[in-house]
């Protein structure tokens, strides 16, 4: 059983992963540093493998980071090797292989693991999960060497319906069931949904909401329908599980650190254990909107988590402000963007703008005058500053008005926020 | 637009090969004399609006247009010129006082150009203004006659209190009301950097302003607007305003639709209200009532900074002057018929008064006739439009002058004369917000202060070349001085010698 | 403190005031005043001064504090752009009185002379108060931008006109009162002379009270009597006189 | 005395100013009005001050007094035998001073007290024969001029402060009923003795405060009635206007007051009596140059009283005020008050309107 | 890193930064040929923006914490390790636009035509002054 010795053991290679090792090389050039990861791949994007899947982005462009960049970090990296054993008081990791790491400080950086609802016939052939690279290029796979022309989604979130739009771009008659009443529910609210429904049909996406799976048909092992709990059935030859993630706490909880759902942390995104820090969608952190732990699984917190838990490996006091839920969806060519919540708390005050042909929609929710959440679906433009304007809780009493406003724009907001914003050396807002 | 007799004054000219519909003309014109045509969207001219101001031209980034002087058309006539009879037009049609601003545009001779300066040749030796330390520094106010000591030998005598100026030349007054404040603000700040003063004309001190007020003269005009206690505690000194070069005799009257929030804290009066300054002060109705204004100014400030008296040249200014210093004038101030002003009824500015020349000419000899030159310093206003124009003013008799007009042409002003329409498209004479902004004071303190070294620099130049290291040596030093091309009662007036004399 | 002012010249006089304020005097008695200038000038504290004979010109000229009591007539540029405080004259005042006064009191029990507040103004919580007990003579409230300036006409013959001619002559703010009636023609255009409601009434009594209470006046019969409310129509009175 | 730096155009200056009269012809002390004078030395700055008096020549109360400033004996001697050749000179003897410390560059000063030579009058009226007189001296004889030229009243006016110059002239041995006196401030050296005021024609003396706007047009106003200004002062042209108006048109002061300072048009169109107006509209259409407009505050002396008056917008002050048999007219009651102490009674002056303190054996004799 | 800051108080809404960041863009010689080219104009990555007598500049501020390379999903938002500008690598975009919802300036423009990012401020590549900067008549874009 070889050993080795790392300052830094970071377990998982996306991108709160990535973002750690670039936090950390940036602080301590010198300390070294090893990436372990269950997955072969190059670190990638992982919410383009559907873009991939329907040619829309060349296979070459789904690198992350250039292909030298762990030899310019000069990182370590163990691909392919799940971490299966972690023990807090030896500071050791041991992979699958058997091959065990001494580390100094370490990253829980494992994401998260689709969910696979235990239904008659989801071991078909045929039926997939779709959030990794391995999944897309077995669908891939599975299209090309299949006669594939129906295809069930099932979930309607975020994959699901991205996972949806790729088959309907290859071509394939393609339908999305969702339990809920309405398509990305929790990414929208309901006129959102109701858009961003249109936008799938008007690509032949079906959409079928409020509505159970209960079963999978096959023969020959190969999948061939999706049973409904209204009794249809649809004809399928392929299938994606698309109905959640949940966060890979096992390692954790085998090692005794706090967990919740996910793995729980502190400000600086320490676990229970002092040398352990965990960031991405396998971290719960604390959401200021809601002022409670809870695991965030979006892209743009996973970065913050792992550059500020990166940051603070590295013997840097960063402290972590939270993360509020953001979710930017293309959807069929409908851009939608959500930040925070997406309906309104009981006491909120709700400002609405739908332009008159329909096609742009924009709703926002505010509590004590400082906005809570917005929906923004077609016309997107400028939505960040509304982002900024949730993140730093602003009062908006004074230009409430012009909020909702298309021409929305820097000089909507009070000359001090401007000023700031506009002078100051950032977005620290 | 109605039927005008009235003509364009100005031809707009655009190289549609140069155009590239930017628009930028028209986002910079105030005057509506550039503009957007809704139906095509592109960019149309009309000269009738136009008042030549130059910023369209200045903005434009190919360099596509041109502004030019219209010459009046119509068939002249040696009494009833077409500027004659466009200014009747005007009248008939507005039944109102025609207003103009800047100075005097009818063509007076402008005297320093008929007096040329000295320079040493073999007798005396020139020196290098590079090499050798030249003094600039002037003090204004009072003097004493002799210094008398005490049996120890110190000093029993004292001056007045006095101004320390780094550099002769102040800028002249010109109100936070006139100007913008990024204008009174670029003043304020260049005249701390030239260790010199500037002037809040009667429209009080900014409360941003009161940071450089070791750098101000405050006024106290007519219409005493802003004046209190603080006020006059905080200034290096105090000027009474009698008068103005381009309208003496005539008072002020800002129209309250300029009257902003701000303008309105810094005159204390309500915003949206006339600022009416009456034409005179309506305590000082003769000589011992301005010696009772002085007074009051010097009990209520308790003695500690010059007192300035500030007139324009007009035919009795000796006597006035003179009358001033022995009503305790520390400083007086003579603004000539050339001077500015922001508005002024253009029949007042071009009829009234004399040129600064003989005024400052007249008033020194007399002073010194009287033996009491040193009991007050003379400034001078009106038109001075380089250092050889200052240069000659100090030997003439000066000692220091005010610049108005040449400060604002370095802050951008192209001499469009409406600085009274509130428009300026320069930023400088307006209170528009839109329009303010244009005077970037960063820019405006910078090019003020450039001018003041440049000119500074010069004249260290001529005095060098003058033999002289100080301006000492120079100011009521007619000896520097020649005329050429005037006759000899100009020449005795002005005490100079003609040339080859 | 009594300070005796004869034979001092009004420098020395105002200068031994100011020293004294500055060693925190507040109370000063001054006799023997005769032609004194600028006294209560130059000095920003609420101190007492009461004045026994007749001072000089601008008396609390650029003042901004002082309280100051005659015991008679006093001359003329009273109050000259005084910024606070207080003077009050039983007997009669000259002319220039309250000339661009911003701020404080002027209380004249007998009549005033020619120019009486001329470019008064306020600003923001400043309100000059300019109260005449008997008649002022012509330009009384020229250029009055701000302020009030009560002619209250006690002691005229029957038939006089309380006030000058050119009355409010450019007046384009603040408010005039006269206790009597007033011949339009002694008014300039662009100014109304309308009878006070209730409001101008309660007004009145609020700054009559102190003066009655200084001369011992009647308040009741005083703020009781007809009066007339001079305003002007506009803030903007020569908009017309230039061609744009 | 140089006489050769008088200005081509007026001299400008302002001033201070107090008459007293005693009603009843008692003796008013010259200290009283030094008193007063004094008091308003800020309104001077010692560049020219003077005095008249009148009653106090009771030996020659018949006879004009002439006061004579003279560059040099010489000049006394042109001027005695150019009076010899249009008058009988009565008595003449020198004014009466001593030497005071700021008191320097002294004329010859000398009175003669005369009658017209009635060979020399041929029927003409005596006192346009003697303002012809000293028309003539003022013009002609080099080197002399004539500061006062009234019956029993001398002016004494000089360069100083009031005080000095009292004291120069020995004013406290006069004993006159009325004294009028003037402190200047010129705005340059009064290096001038007859610029100072009072100035004086016959029984008219005037001390002034103000600048006429209008001096150009009154100058040549007079002019045409044969007044030569020679002084440049705004004194000088309004005593000749009040020679002119109440001795030669026989107006009587009030009517004066109406023709220097009348009430504005607008003011005459508002007039109902139809009498009134006519009489206000043809004083305006005959007497335009005599309007002095700008402002002045004038202190008047003659035989009968003194008389103030102020322009017609008042913008100089004046104040009158009255003690027993006194009569008191100053630019400021201070001066008053220090001058008698605290009258029985002050009022300011009426804008345009005179104030009028006459002998009471004047009004007497009128009655 | 230096980085172009705007002075509301004196942007004078003349718009010459987006003209010249046009040209700058534009690959063309000289301004007048650059917008005679209409076609081929480009989206300046400046904007003014203006309400009356208030406007100013914006363009990238160049974020030291940029939320959009945090944000962006393809890889397309990176910082140039060298100068710290972020830079925006339009054959990656994939037009998610988590880019535009977490910019809090709005400094990012879509391209809705194209799918991509419309234009992002490239500091001019750190050819020297940006010529938003170097244009300014006022000194309201300042680089430092």
């Amino acid at each position: 059983m070889s050993e080795h010795t790392y300052d830094y053991v970071i377990l998982g290679n996306s991108t709160a992963a990535i973002a750690a090792m670039e936090a950390i090389r940036e602080k301590d050039a010198q300390g070294s540093m090893a990436i372990v990861s269950d997955q072969m791949a190059h670190c990638y994007c992982s919410p383009l493998i559907t873009y991939v899947l329907c040619g829309k982005v060349p296979e070459e462009r789904l690198n992350y980071r250039p292909r030298d960049v762990y030899r310019q970090l000069q990182v370590t990296t163990y691909l392919g090797r799940a971490a299966t054993r972690l023990d807090p008081a030896a500071h050791t990791v041991t992979l699958a292989d058997g091959v065990e790491l001494r580390y100094g400080k370490l990253l829980l950086a494992t994401g998260g693991t689709p969910i696979v609802p235990d239904l008659p016939g989801v071991d078909l052939q045929g039926v997939f999960t779709f959030t990794r690279y391995e999944d897309m290029a077995r669908v891939r796979e599975f299209i090309n060497s299949h006669k594939v022309r129906q295809a069930v989604v099932v979930g309607a979130g975020m994959i699901g319906v991205k996972v949806a739009e790729a088959f309907a771009t290859l071509g394939l008659e393609t339908t999305v069931v969702e339990l809920r009443d309405r398509v990305l529910a929790l990414a929208l609210d309901e006129t959102g949904s109701e858009m961003a429904e249109q936008a799938l049909e008007d690509h032949r996406v079906r959409v079928i909401t409020s509505s159970a799976v209960t079963s999978l048909g096959g023969s020959n092992g190969l999948v061939q329908s999706v049973t409904l709990d209204s009794g249809s059935r649809l004809p399928a030859q392929v299938v994606v599980m698309a109905v959640g993630v949940r966060p890979n706490i096992k390692l954790a909880q085998q090692a005794g650190l706090g967990v919740n759902r996910g793995v729980l942390v502190d400000d600086h995104l320490r676990t229970s254990d002092p040398y352990i820090y965990a960031a991405g969608d396998v971290a719960e952190a604390y959401d200021p909107l809601t002022g409670e732990p809870r695991p965030l699984a979006i892209w743009p917190a996973a970065y913050l988590q792992g550059e500020i838990a990166g940051r603070n490996m590295a013997g840097t006091d960063v402290t972590y402000e939270g993360s509020i839920a953001m979710n930017s969806i293309q959807v069929c060519g409908l851009p939608t963007i959500s930040v925070g919540l997406v309906e309104p708390p009981g006491r909120a005050e709700v400002l609405e703008y739908r332009s008159a042909d329909g096609k742009s929609y924009r709703r926002m929710f505010l509590v004590n005058d400082r906005i809570v959440g917005a929906v923004f679906v077609g016309d997107v433009d400028r939505a960040g500053i509304i982002t900024g304007l949730i993140r730093s809780q602003m009062d908006v009493s004074s230009f409430k008005e012009k909020l909702i406003q298309r021409d929305l724009g820097l000089l909507s907001l009070p000359k001090q926020y401007r000023k700031h914003i506009v002078m100051g050396p950032g977005i620290e807002v | 637009m109605p039927l005008t007799t009235v003509h364009p004054q100005f031809i707009i000219k655009r190289d549609m090969d140069l155009c590239i519909q930017c628009g930028v003309c028209t986002r910079q014109c105030s005057y509506d004399a550039q503009k957007i045509d809704p139906e095509d969207g592109r960019v149309s001219s009309d000269p009738r609006t136009c008042v030549g101001c130059q910023r369209c031209v200045t903005l434009c980034p190919t360099g596509a247009l041109v502004v030019t002087e219209r010459e009046l058309h119509g068939r002249s006539h040696p009494n009833w010129s077409l500027q004659v009879q466009r200014a009747i037009h005007r009248q008939a049609e507005s039944g109102g006082m025609l207003l103009t601003g800047m100075g005097t545009d009818k063509n007076y001779r402008i005297y320093w150009d008929n007096l040329v300066l000295n320079a040493s040749q073999v007798t005396n030796p020139s020196i290098d203004p590079l090499r050798e330390p030249m003094e600039l520094r002037t003090f204004l106010g009072a003097k004493p006659e002799r210094v008398e000591f005490d049996d120890e030998g110190n000093p029993v005598s004292q001056a007045g209190p006095l101004l320390t100026l780094d550099t002769p030349i102040m800028f002249s007054a010109m109100s936070y009301g006139s100007i913008s404040f990024n204008a009174c603000y670029s003043l304020a700040r260049a005249a701390k950097n030239a260790g010199t003063y500037f002037n809040t004309g009667e429209g009080g001190l900014h409360r941003d302003l009161y940071e450089y007020a070791d750098h101000a003269i405050v006024q106290v005009a007519s219409g005493r607007f802003g004046v209190t206690p603080q006020y006059l505690d905080a200034a290096a000194a105090v000027e009474i305003k009698i008068g103005q070069g381009a309208k003496p005799g005539i008072g002020g009257h800002l129209p309250g639709e300029k009257v902003s929030a701000e303008i309105s804290a810094t005159r204390m009066i309500p915003e949206g209200s006339d600022a009416i300054s009456p034409a005179p002060h309506h305590d000082i109705y003769s000589i011992e009532d301005l010696k009772q204004l002085i007074y009051a100014l010097k009990e209520a400030t308790n003695y500690s900074k010059p007192v300035s008296v500030k007139i324009a040249a007009v035919n009795y200014v000796v006597p006035i002057a003179v009358g001033a210093v022995r009503a305790g004038a520390d400083i007086v101030a003579m603004d000539g018929t050339r001077g500015g002003s922001g508005a002024t009824p253009t029949v007042i500015r071009d009829n009234v008064g004399i040129p600064i020349e003989f005024a400052l000419a007249a008033v020194d000899s007399r002073l010194r006739q009287e033996g009491i030159r040193h009991q007050a310093s003379l400034v001078v206003a009106g038109g001075f439009r380089n250092s050889a124009d200052i240069a000659k003013a100090i030997a003439l008799g000066a000692d220091a002058v005010y610049i108005g007009t040449s400060a604002l042409i370095a802050l951008g002003c192209h001499m469009c004369q409406s600085c009274y329409t509130g428009k300026c498209t320069w930023g400088i004479c307006t209170q528009d917000p839109y329009l303010t902004k244009r005077l970037n004071p960063e820019i405006g303190t910078r090019s003020l202060t450039n001018l003041l070294r440049a000119w500074s620099l010069e004249i260290k130049e001529m005095l060098g070349g003058m033999g002289m290291n100080s301006i000492d040596s120079l100011r009521g030093n007619r000896e520097m001085l020649r005329g050429i091309g005037l006759t000899t009662e100009e020449l005795e007036i002005l005490e100079v010698a003609p040339v080859g004399r | 403190m009594r300070i005796d002012a004869s034979g001092l010249h009004y420098r020395q006089l105002n200068q031994q005031i100011k020293a004294a304020v500055a060693e925190g005097e507040t109370e000063f008695e001054l006799v023997n005043v005769c032609g004194h200038r600028y006294l209560g000038s130059g000095i920003d504290q609420p101190v007492n001064i009461r004045v026994e004979g007749i001072p000089g010109n601008d008396l609390g000229a650029f003042m901004s504090g002082p309280r100051i009591r005659c015991s008679g007539n006093a001359q003329d540029g009273i109050g000259n752009t005084m910024d606070d405080g207080l003077v009050v004259i039983p007997g009669h005042a000259g002319d220039v009185m309250g000339y661009s006064m911003r701020g404080g009191c002027i209380y004249v029990r007998g009549n005033a002379g020619y120019r009486i507040g001329i470019h008064m103004k306020s600003y923001l919580d400043k309100e000059p108060v300019v109260i005449i007990g008997g008649r002022v003579r012509d330009f009384c409230g020229e250029y009055l931008a701000g302020g009030k300036l009560i002619v209250l006409g006690l002691d005229q013959p029957a038939g006089e006109p309380l006030v000058g001619k050119y009355c409010a002559t450019g007046m384009h703010g603040g408010t005039m009162y006269v206790r009597g009636e007033v011949d339009p023609a002694l008014l300039r255009p662009g100014v109304s002379a309308t009878e006070i409601g209730d409001d101008d009434r309660q007004v009145l009594r609020d700054l009559l009270a102190p003066y009655c209470a200084e001369f011992s006046l009647p308040l009741d019969e005083i703020v009781g009597g007809l009066f007339v409310r001079i305003t002007p129509h506009t803030a903007r009175p020569y908009g017309q006189l230039y061609a744009y | 005395m140089d006489m050769h730096r008088l200005p081509p155009f007026k001299i400008h200056a302002a001033c201070g100013t107090l008459g007293i009269l005693d009603r009843t012809r008692a003796a008013v002390p010259a200290e009283d009005i030094v008193r007063g004078m004094a008091n308003m030395r800020e309104r001077g700055n010692g560049l020219g001050a003077g005095y008249v008096g009148y009653g106090i020549y009771p030996e020659h109360a018949d006879d004009y007094c002439l006061h004579m400033m003279g560059l040099d004996d010489g000049a006394r001697e042109r001027l005695r035998s150019y009076l010899q050749t249009v008058c009988n000179i009565r008595h003449d003897e020198p004014i009466q001073t001593r030497p005071t410390p700021t008191i320097h560059d002294e004329p010859i000063l000398w009175r003669w007290f005369v009658q017209p030579r009635e060979d020399k009058l041929a029927g003409r009226d005596p006192e346009d024969y003697l303002v012809n007189v000293v028309m003539t001296i003022n013009r002609d004889v080099e080197g002399c001029y004539i500061a006062s030229s009234g019956k029993n009243m001398g002016i004494f006016k000089g360069v100083g402060y009031p005080e000095p110059i009292a004291e120069y002239y020995r004013l406290e041995e006069y004993n006159a009923h009325c004294w009028i006196a003037h402190t200047r401030f010129p705005t340059n050296t009064g290096g001038w003795w007859g610029g100072a005021h009072p100035f004086g024609l016959l029984q008219w003396s005037i001390v002034h405060n103000g600048e006429l706007s209008s001096y150009g047009v009154n100058k040549r106003y007079v002019a045409s009635f044969g007044y030569e200004c020679t002084l440049f002062t705004d004194s000088e042209v309004i005593s000749y206007m009040l020679d002119l108006l109440c001795r030669r048109h026989r107006l009587t002061i009030e009517q004066a007051a109406l023709a220097m300072a009348p009430p504005e048009w607008e003011e005459v169109d508002r007039v109902t009596d139809p009498a009134r107006k006519r009489m206000l509209t043809i004083m305006r259409q005959t007497y335009p140059g005599a309007l002095l407009n700008g402002p002045f505050a004038v202190i008047a002396g003659h035989d009968g009283g003194m008389v103030g008056l102020s322009d017609r917008l008042k913008l100089r002050p004046l104040v009158a005020a009255e003690k027993g048999a006194r009569g008191y007219i100053a630019s400021e009651e201070a001066a008053i008050w220090a001058a008698g102490g605290q009258p029985e009674k002050s009022w300011p002056v009426v804008a345009g309107q005179p104030v009028r303190f006459d002998l009471y054996e004047a009004k007497e004799a009128a009655a | 890193m230096k980085r172009v800051y705007a002075k509301e108080e004196v942007c004078i809404g003349c718009r010459l930064c987006e003209i010249y960041c046009i040209f700058q863009h534009s690959g063309h010689h000289t301004l007048v040929k650059a917008f005679l080219d209409q076609e081929n104009l480009p989206e300046p990555a400046v904007r003014v923006e203006e309400d009356g007598a208030m406007s100013f500049a914006l363009q990238c501020r160049h974020c030291d914490d940029a939320p959009c390379v945090a944000a962006c999903i393809a890889g397309a938002m990176t910082r140039d390790p060298h100068t710290g500008a972020i830079k925006h690598d339009e054959e990656r975009c994939v037009g998610c636009w988590s880019c535009v919802m977490v910019c809090p300036f709005g400094a990012i423009r879509m391209d809705n035509e194209k799918g991509k990012v419309g234009s992002k401020c490239d500091l001019c590549e750190g050819k020297g002054i940006p010529a938003c900067v170097a244009h300014c008549p006022n000194e309201a874009l300042i680089y430092e």
